[in-house]
């Protein structure tokens, strides 16, 4: 599955043609090489390309072609035994610390944050005295102050797969442990293994090299790296030499980084087409000129690029809301109603555009066509937003009390001391009890009902005319949201507000909203006063969304006891 | 003893070496007057007893003056000692010194100051403790003369005392606990501290009361140890030194960037036949099988594509400046792998056999010839991996019946306490020979007219029984910038301080 | 069927000098066979904690729960595992309760080999009755859980849960991620099941509407007590105790004028509670 | 908030004496050859004893490890065997080299990767392909390699800057910026590539959150919601990955020297390496340790301070 997508990244294939091409040349070193490793032609010492021996001969008079390929075989048994050991290690220490925690994962967290804080060169020299010149011993100890990087990555991965319900479930499903491990935690944790060990195969090329090249390697031994270290001895000589194992080393390296690259976003589905198709020009909507409401929405149309142009996700939504009104726009997930409060915020995710007709028109001015610059002067000033999930929306490297002040002061041009008295004021206005408290606190340090108080304290604090409401009670309690909705209807009736509110919740939408639009499937099928939509809903999915409601359903009676 | 070539060979890769370093001004700054070059070491010791010759020696020999010195013929000199004899049976050596010399802390430099000299050497663990330990006794004459009585003839006594074995340092300064880093000598420099940073640079300024300032141009000299050669050659030729050790490898490029390249052999590269005797290989044993060996290296070959044809090819082991040498012996096994495989057949190793050699990371370059060369005449070489650090301890722990080096040579009767006699280091089989014992012996007690042949009997002979392989003797190569004018001397292969001059 | 008594559970604080969290304070309740225990509360009422006991997925401080009379607090891993037959789970989120990297046929199937009561042969027809049962089209089996929309995929949940004929499924806010009108499908689905297999049900939610729907009996939950247990309609329509009149009131109704009245009913219950 | 430093320094300290007491035993497992390297070649073994006595290495590791503990704690890491130099003030004399070199190097990173990754986060398009590009070749071109390229053409082809050497910042700020140069370029063009990738994908992951829909929401100009709100979000994974590349060109620094012939930490400890000097060796792991343990010491009160939430965690 993952593999075909990654075939289909021709830099990826390019990758692995290179890494194929140089592990095969290299295995099969003795068929390929024209000469052996180790025969030497004198007149051939440190001599240019050509003339039998393709690349030039090295500093021994030995033809570096040949030497490419052998050293090939130890440089990368090199490689694979730093990552044998780096992953043998660190994956296993890493599953058994994330899936059991405690004590273990204690200990084995405490060894790996000791092997994160080696220098990883300055302790393999210091171990050269115990290793020897045996680079494979090095590069054994090298695996194992790799390893770390394993034992982080597969611990975290496995910690949240651990969480995952599934793994719950599999649990209740009688799965052993060791089962669960092998069955869902290695399953997932199968793809970011792998890009890691790309890169640490890299990483393990590039630090041997370096041994090599410092004098440390085993000279009998032709490796990448000690060719590296010969070419640099005889730069004078010959200076091309460099260039042979330097540009065999970056091809082999960069060719494990890209693929581990290719399969990373082919993993996260980081890969971005090409390039977003240019968006149609808006063609030039002509809103009536009379009697506008504040807010005309007409021909509404929302799209997201995609392989084939632009995916529309609205389609051609007519909404108005008039001054000091409510609106409701329900629908189910997927309805559209997000995308079109966004639309009115001009803060579509990254990508979305309005397409075709498209017009907006708040107090008579057209948003769909004003700058970014004088679409922002309007928002939190004369456009408020309430979001739905309350801790997400806070910045959590800031107090509340700052995230209250810099839009008062950016907004009213407040000075200091009025915006903070200002950011008091609203937050003892949205209830909260210790105003001065909750001010100075970081946003982890209050609860979900208050971080919705504070949202709704930005949202009013440059006294908009109206108010895009996202959900802003889905992610609460009910009694919460109750609190809430009260909340939101003193404000809006003390600021004279009009209010988009988004749900998905008819409780809400009649407890708070003055009209109804129902959507579905990205446009509005039915537009009403509240009373009468749920007196007499039109549509058909107005109806099946009304009738799905519980509220007046008979509760089942108590079984008696010998119903079976 | 000593491994000159050697320690510079395998600087880069291991053995002795030093930090790399640069700092200071540069080269260029204060022109003629100051001298920067850079050291393939860095300095050990300033404690006399722990010197070392070599590369090394440019440390220390601007603040010691040594008891006699070289001239640029390799013929000795007068220095703090004005005259030298030996009796006749040349056991005792008249020294008179030199009158009027104080060390830089005030103390006069007299007869007993070489006598504590002396036998501070000898008592100490230093690698050249031996170039003072022939001496039994000290009869001080009078202030400024002095009999060394020794227990044998030291033929290489007077080669030692202008050199490490000859370095005068202030008595009190010898006891002190600072002596490994504050040289008190009297010579015609005195250690700058405050422009010295071990490991990284060595500044000297001129002594103000030195008793021979005119032999030495320079008013300050830069010491950098920088350990790997190609960045040496970066430094010189972007200018931030006037002169430093390279190799072979750089003199083409040294000439095409106007720089000048000073050589004189110093080492010989080649095989030691180390297991004459036949205890590990039976098969060494034989004349012929060790003849056979001598033919198999291409050494014209080796000498042009390995050496850029910087040396001269050779079959003896001792210095072309020294007492043994005998042009003749130069030339006595030419290439020839068709006569050494006779040569093995008719000892009766047509089929070959196979040897033990020490892979010494130093020598990669020539591993891989000596593999080929004796696979031609069908001997197979085993090798045993050997970390750098460990090269000289396994080659001395008599393991290895054959050996690759790169070994200095100095005077005949160095080298050949170095690796001739029963009880020569690099002799860890202790082969011997009585025919050889009786011309050794010849030599140790032979005056000074009759040295020479007596050495060149002993060089004959070694040529003969074919107790070595020596291919060739590389040239150590010194370079120089265009300002710097740089007398090479016989026996070292990095110049003294006095061996430096500014060219006009 | 199942009997709990006094059961605490505490969470382990951070450290050994802070306090844990007691997430359940001596709570008792009992599902019978064949029934729905409906299990209502707000966040941190301990209402999944509850569920989570009866799973074995925490474990328990104190107390008793016996299923069929065998006590399940202290079992050993081994035989508690055993009793995955009868006991099953429906979780609430059928993003994160299925193994997105499994085919719907992988996941049906591993309840079944996990415990060996089937051959491969046997389990594959044993996976099509299932999807029978939750209303899915035999061509699901080899397809992934993320080309199925969320109420399909509570589906394949739901079958999940049945595959081993358990007599007990808790079922944990399984459609309060759902839409609405989904929700009542998947609903209807579970007491469709209830009625044909006469598996009993501890159902959590904090929607006192969904409880109502499908429960025979209620408990309500509050900061880990429960403070009201009895038949759904009288907890639901005459609740006794003040807390369960608050959630009550503050749930909004579909209606605009009966919210209205509904909104000044819970002002003045406020009103009352505050002089109070 | 001095409750968690004083944790931490707790923790720092058990993990430097673990690591030092595992390098002793290691490095001091393998030190046979010592005498005879040092003494020469004309030693005899009755010399090779005594100076094995002289060195402590006729004692059993374990009370080695002890007299050398006993010693380090008091500040004494010994005696180089073969520059007999004090290994403290070796390291004292080296350590400002490799400092400047490595602290100006994570500096540039960490400007030129916040700026490059900051960009191609924002703007995407072509800065996002160059950043790309670069992290793979960053990564593939061994430094030293490109460290030898630099120098050839740098200085002895152009004859620019120099080729080697370091000079003291008090002698000559002048000098010391140009022989830093090429090192610094060498050791910057990796990490800076691999830590824009990084900082670029906490950007736009900060950029992602909700609350930054909010801020714009509020009227908030995309400046301060980039600079004041994205950055300092992203400041945590950013310092990780400084953190790391600071370990890491620690390490690079080594290699780098030696192209450069730099009398710095790094060539200390090759030549110790291969000489075998493991009292130099201990000391500079030992100094290492701590230095890494100071950074991420520092480097997690940082966070703290950006971050509150990270205390908490």
């Amino acid at each position: 599955m993952t593999a075909r997508k990654v075939f289909r990244n021709p830099l990826a294939v390019a990758a692995l043609v290179i890494l194929l091409v140089i592990v095969l040349a290299s295995i099969f070193a003795p068929l390929v090489a024209p000469h052996s490793p180790t025969a030497l032609r004198l007149d051939k010492i440190n001599a240019g390309p050509g003339s039998g021996y393709l690349l030039g001969g090295d500093g021994a008079g030995r033809d570096i072609f040949s030497r490419l390929l052998y050293a090939g075989r130890n440089t990368l048994t090199g490689a694979v035994i730093a990552l044998s050991v780096a992953l043998v290690l660190g994956v296993v220490s890493g599953l058994l610390s994330g899936y059991y925690g405690g004590l273990l994962d204690g200990v084995l967290g405490w060894g790996a944050n000791l092997l994160m804080a080696l220098p990883t060169m300055i302790v393999l020299l210091a171990l050269f005295q115990a290793l020897g010149s045996s680079i494979y011993l090095a590069m054994v100890a090298f695996g194992v102050m790799l390893s770390p990087g394993f034992h982080r990555l597969v611990r975290s991965q496995v910690m949240a797969v651990k969480h995952e319900l599934y793994v719950d479930a599999a649990r209740v499903s009688g799965l052993s442990d060791p089962r669960i491990i092998g069955r869902h935690v290695l399953l997932v944790v199968r793809a970011p293994i792998v890009i890691q060990a790309a890169v640490v195969a890299g990483i393990a090329i590039v630090v041997q090299s370096g041994l090599e090249f410092l004098g440390l390697g085993d000279p009998g031994t032709p490796t990448w790296g000690g060719m590296l270290q010969d070419a640099f001895t005889n730069i004078y000589t010959s200076r091309v030499a460099i260039w042979w194992p330097g540009l065999t080393i970056a091809l082999t390296v960069a060719s494990l980084v890209l693929l581990g690259n290719a399969i990373r976003d082919v993993i996260q589905r980081t890969e971005r087409p090409r390039k977003p198709p240019k968006p149609p020009e808006l063609v030039p909507a002509t809103p009536d000129a009379d009697e506008l409401p504040l807010l005309r929405i007409t021909n509404l149309t929302v799209g997201y690029p995609s392989s084939d142009g632009y995916r529309e996700v609205v389609h051609g939504v007519d909404l108005d809301v008039r001054h000091g009104e409510v609106m409701g726009l329900v629908g189910e997930s997927g309805s559209g109603k997000t995308q079109t409060a966004f639309s009115v915020l001009g803060l579509l995710s990254p990508g979305g555009t309005l397409l075709g007709r498209s017009s907006i028109a708040f107090d008579g001015t057209e948003l769909a066509r004003l700058p970014e610059s004088e679409r922002r002067s309007l928002r939190g000033r004369r456009i408020g937003y309430i979001p739905q999930e309350p801790m997400s929306n806070l910045d959590p490297c800031f107090r509340v009390g700052e995230q209250l002040v810099e839009p008062l002061r950016a907004v009213s041009g407040l000075s200091k001391q009025a915006a903070v008295a200002e950011a008091l004021h609203l937050l003892e206005r949205v209830g909260i009890p210790d105003p001065r408290r909750t001010f100075a606190a970081y946003p982890h340090e209050i609860s979900g009902g208050m971080a919705q108080r504070v949202l709704i304290a930005g949202a009013v604090s440059g006294k908009p005319d109206l108010l895009i409401a996202d959900e802003p009670t889905t992610a609460l309690d009910v009694t919460v949201q109750a609190d809430v909705l009260e909340l939101l209807r003193g404000l809006q009736t003390e600021f004279g507000m009009a209010m988009l509110l988004v749900t998905h919740n008819f409780g809400v939408v009649a407890d708070i909203c003055d009209r109804v639009a129902v959507m579905q499937d990205g446009r509005i099928v039915e537009v009403n006063d509240v009373r009468p939509l749920f007196a007499s809903p039109q549509h058909p999915y107005t109806q099946t969304l009304l009738g799905s409601t519980l509220e007046d359903s008979t509760p089942r009676t108590r079984l008696e006891v010998n119903h079976a | 003893m000593l491994i000159r070539r050697c320690s510079a060979l395998l600087a880069a890769a291991a053995l002795v070496v030093g930090a790399g370093a640069c700092s200071g001004a540069g080269a260029s700054s204060s022109a003629a007057r100051t001298l920067t070059i850079a050291n393939v070491l860095d300095n050990n010791s300033f404690d006399p007893t722990q010197l070392n010759i070599g590369n090394q020696m440019q440390y220390w020999s601007p603040v010691f003056d040594t008891l006699l010195t070289r001239d640029k013929d390799n013929k000795l000199k007068p220095w703090l000692a004005t005259s030298w004899t030996y009796d006749a049976k040349r056991t005792t050596l008249n020294v008179k010194l030199k009158t009027g010399v104080k060390f830089t802390d005030g103390t006069p430099f007299d007869a007993t100051v070489v006598k504590d000299n002396l036998t501070n050497l000898a008592a100490g663990t230093g690698q050249n403790a031996y170039m003072s330990r022939s001496i039994a006794t000290y009869q001080i004459v009078s202030p400024t003369e002095l009999n060394l009585k020794l227990k044998a003839p030291d033929p290489g006594l007077i080669d030692y005392l202008a050199s490490v074995g000859g370095v005068m340092a202030s008595p009190k300064s010898l006891k002190a606990k600072d002596v490994a880093t504050v040289p008190v000598g009297s010579g015609p420099y005195v250690l700058d501290k405050t422009g010295t940073v071990a490991g990284s640079t060595y500044t000297y300024k001129r002594n103000p009361d030195y008793w021979n300032a005119s032999a030495f141009p320079y008013d300050k000299i830069v010491i950098k140890p920088m350990t790997d050669v190609t960045a040496r050659l970066n430094a010189l030729k972007s200018g931030q030194l006037n002169a430093t050790l390279t190799d072979t490898n750089s003199l083409a490029d040294a000439k095409r960037t106007g720089l000048t390249a000073n050589t004189t052999p110093v080492n010989w590269n080649g095989l030691l036949l180390l297991d004459r005797e036949g205890k590990l290989v039976p098969a060494l044993k034989d004349l012929r099988v060790r003849k056979a060996i001598n033919f198999a290296f291409d050494r014209e070959a080796i000498l042009k594509n390995v050496s850029h044809s910087e040396g001269a090819l050779t079959t003896q082991i001792f210095n072309a400046a020294g007492d043994g040498y005998d042009k003749s012996l130069d030339s006595i096994y030419n290439y020839d792998p068709a006569k050494a495989k006779q040569l093995l057949a008719e000892a009766g190793y047509g089929s070959g056999f196979s040897i033990t050699i020490p892979e010494s990371p130093g020598f990669a370059q020539y591993n891989a010839i000596i593999e080929q060369q004796l696979a031609a005449i069908g001997i197979k070489v085993k090798w045993v991996k050997v970390p750098s650090n460990a090269v000289i301890p396994e080659i001395l722990s008599g393991k290895y019946p054959v050996v690759f080096m790169t070994l200095g040579s100095q005077s005949a009767w160095q080298d050949i306490q170095k690796a001739v006699t029963r009880k020569s280091p690099w002799n860890p089989l202790k082969a011997g020979d009585p025919q050889l014992d009786k011309l050794l012996a010849a030599a140790q007690n032979a005056s000074e007219a009759q040295l020479p042949a007596a050495m060149k009997a002993v060089s004959k002979w070694l040529v003969d029984n074919a107790w070595f392989d020596p291919w060739y003797r590389e040239n150590s190569v010194y370079l120089s910038d265009a300002k710097t004018a740089v007398a090479m001397q016989a026996y070292n292969v990095a110049p003294a301080i006095s061996s430096f001059s500014p060219k006009e | 069927m199942l009997e709990a008594r006094n059961v605490v559970v505490e969470y382990a604080g951070r450290g050994w000098r802070s306090n844990g969290f007691r997430a359940l304070h001596d709570v008792s309740f009992d599902i019978k066979p064949h029934e729905t225990l409906g299990l209502v509360g707000e966040s941190g009422s301990g209402k999944t904690t509850i569920g989570r006991a009866i799973l074995g997925l925490v474990p328990v401080g104190s107390g008793s729960i016996r299923f069929d009379g065998r006590e399940l607090i202290g079992m050993p891993r081994r035989e508690r595992r055993r009793l995955s037959d009868d006991i099953q789970v429906v979780f609430q989120d059928p993003y994160s309760s299925l193994n997105p990297s499994m085919t719907v046929e992988d996941i049906l199937v591993e309840p079944l080999v996990a415990r060996r009561t089937v051959d491969r042969r046997q389990a594959s027809v044993r996976v099509r009755t299932l999807l029978d049962q939750v209303g899915l089209p035999h061509d699901a089996v080899h397809r992934l859980p993320r080309e199925f929309s969320g109420g399909q995929r509570q589906r394949i949940a739901i079958a999940r849960a049945l595959a081993l004929r358990p007599k007990l499924i808790v079922c944990d806010e399984p459609v309060s991620a759902l839409d609405l009108s989904t929700q009542a499908r998947v609903l209807d689905l579970f007491i469709s099941i209830q009625e044909e297999t006469g598996v009993a049900y501890l159902f959590i939610s904090h929607d006192l509407a969904v409880v109502r729907h499908i429960s025979h009996r209620v408990a309500v939950l509050y900061r880990g007590d429960i403070v009201e247990y009895g038949d759904a309609l009288d907890v639901t329509e005459r609740p006794d105790h003040p807390y369960t009149k608050r959630l009550l009131m503050a749930a909004p109704i579909p209606d605009p004028d009966r919210q209205a009245a509904r909104r000044q009913e819970r002002r003045d219950l406020l009103a009352s509670e505050a002089i109070a | 908030m001095f409750g968690f430093i004083g944790r931490r320094l707790v923790a720092c300290l058990v993990l430097v004496a673990v690591i030092a007491g595992i390098t002793f035993l290691l490095a001091f497992s393998g030190t046979s050859n010592v005498a005879r390297n040092l003494l020469g070649e004309s030693a005899t073994p009755d010399q090779l004893a005594a100076k094995n006595a002289e060195l402590g290495l006729d004692q059993p590791l374990l009370a080695q490890l002890g007299t050398w503990a006993g010693h380090a704690v008091r500040g004494d890491l010994g005696i180089s065997w073969f520059t007999n130099e004090p290994v403290a003030q070796a390291i004292a004399n080296r350590l400002p080299v490799t400092l400047s070199m490595v602290v100006l190097a994570v500096s540039l990173t960490a400007l030129i990767s916040v700026g490059l990754g900051v960009a191609a986060a924002v703007r995407g398009g072509w800065l996002d392909r160059v950043i790309q590009v670069l992290s793979v070749a960053g990564f593939a071109l061994p430094n030293f390699w490109v460290a030898l390229v630099l120098v050839v053409f740098f200085s002895v082809t152009l004859g620019v800057l120099p080729a080697t050497g370091y000079v003291r910042l008090s002698e000559s700020p002048g000098s010391w910026a140009a022989a830093l140069v090429l090192p610094v370029v060498s050791l910057v063009i990796g990490s800076t590539a691999s830590a824009a990738q990084q900082v670029r994908g906490a950007v736009i992951d900060v950029l992602r959150q909700d609350f930054v829909r909010t801020l714009r929401a509020r009227g908030i100009s995309p400046r301060s919601v980039l600079f004041r709100h994205a950055l300092r979000n992203a400041a945590i994974p950013a310092l990780t990955v400084l953190s790391l590349q600071f370990i890491a060109l620690l390490g690079g620094a080594v290699v780098i020297e030696k192209v450069f012939a730099i009398p710095g930490l790094g060539t200390l400890t090759v030549n110790a390496a291969l000489q075998g000097d493991v009292p130099v060796l201990m000391g500079v792991v030992v100094t290492l340790v701590v230095l890494v343990v100071i950074v991420n010491l520092v480097i997690d009160v940082v966070s703290g301070w950006v971050n509150p939430k990270v205390r908490v965690q």
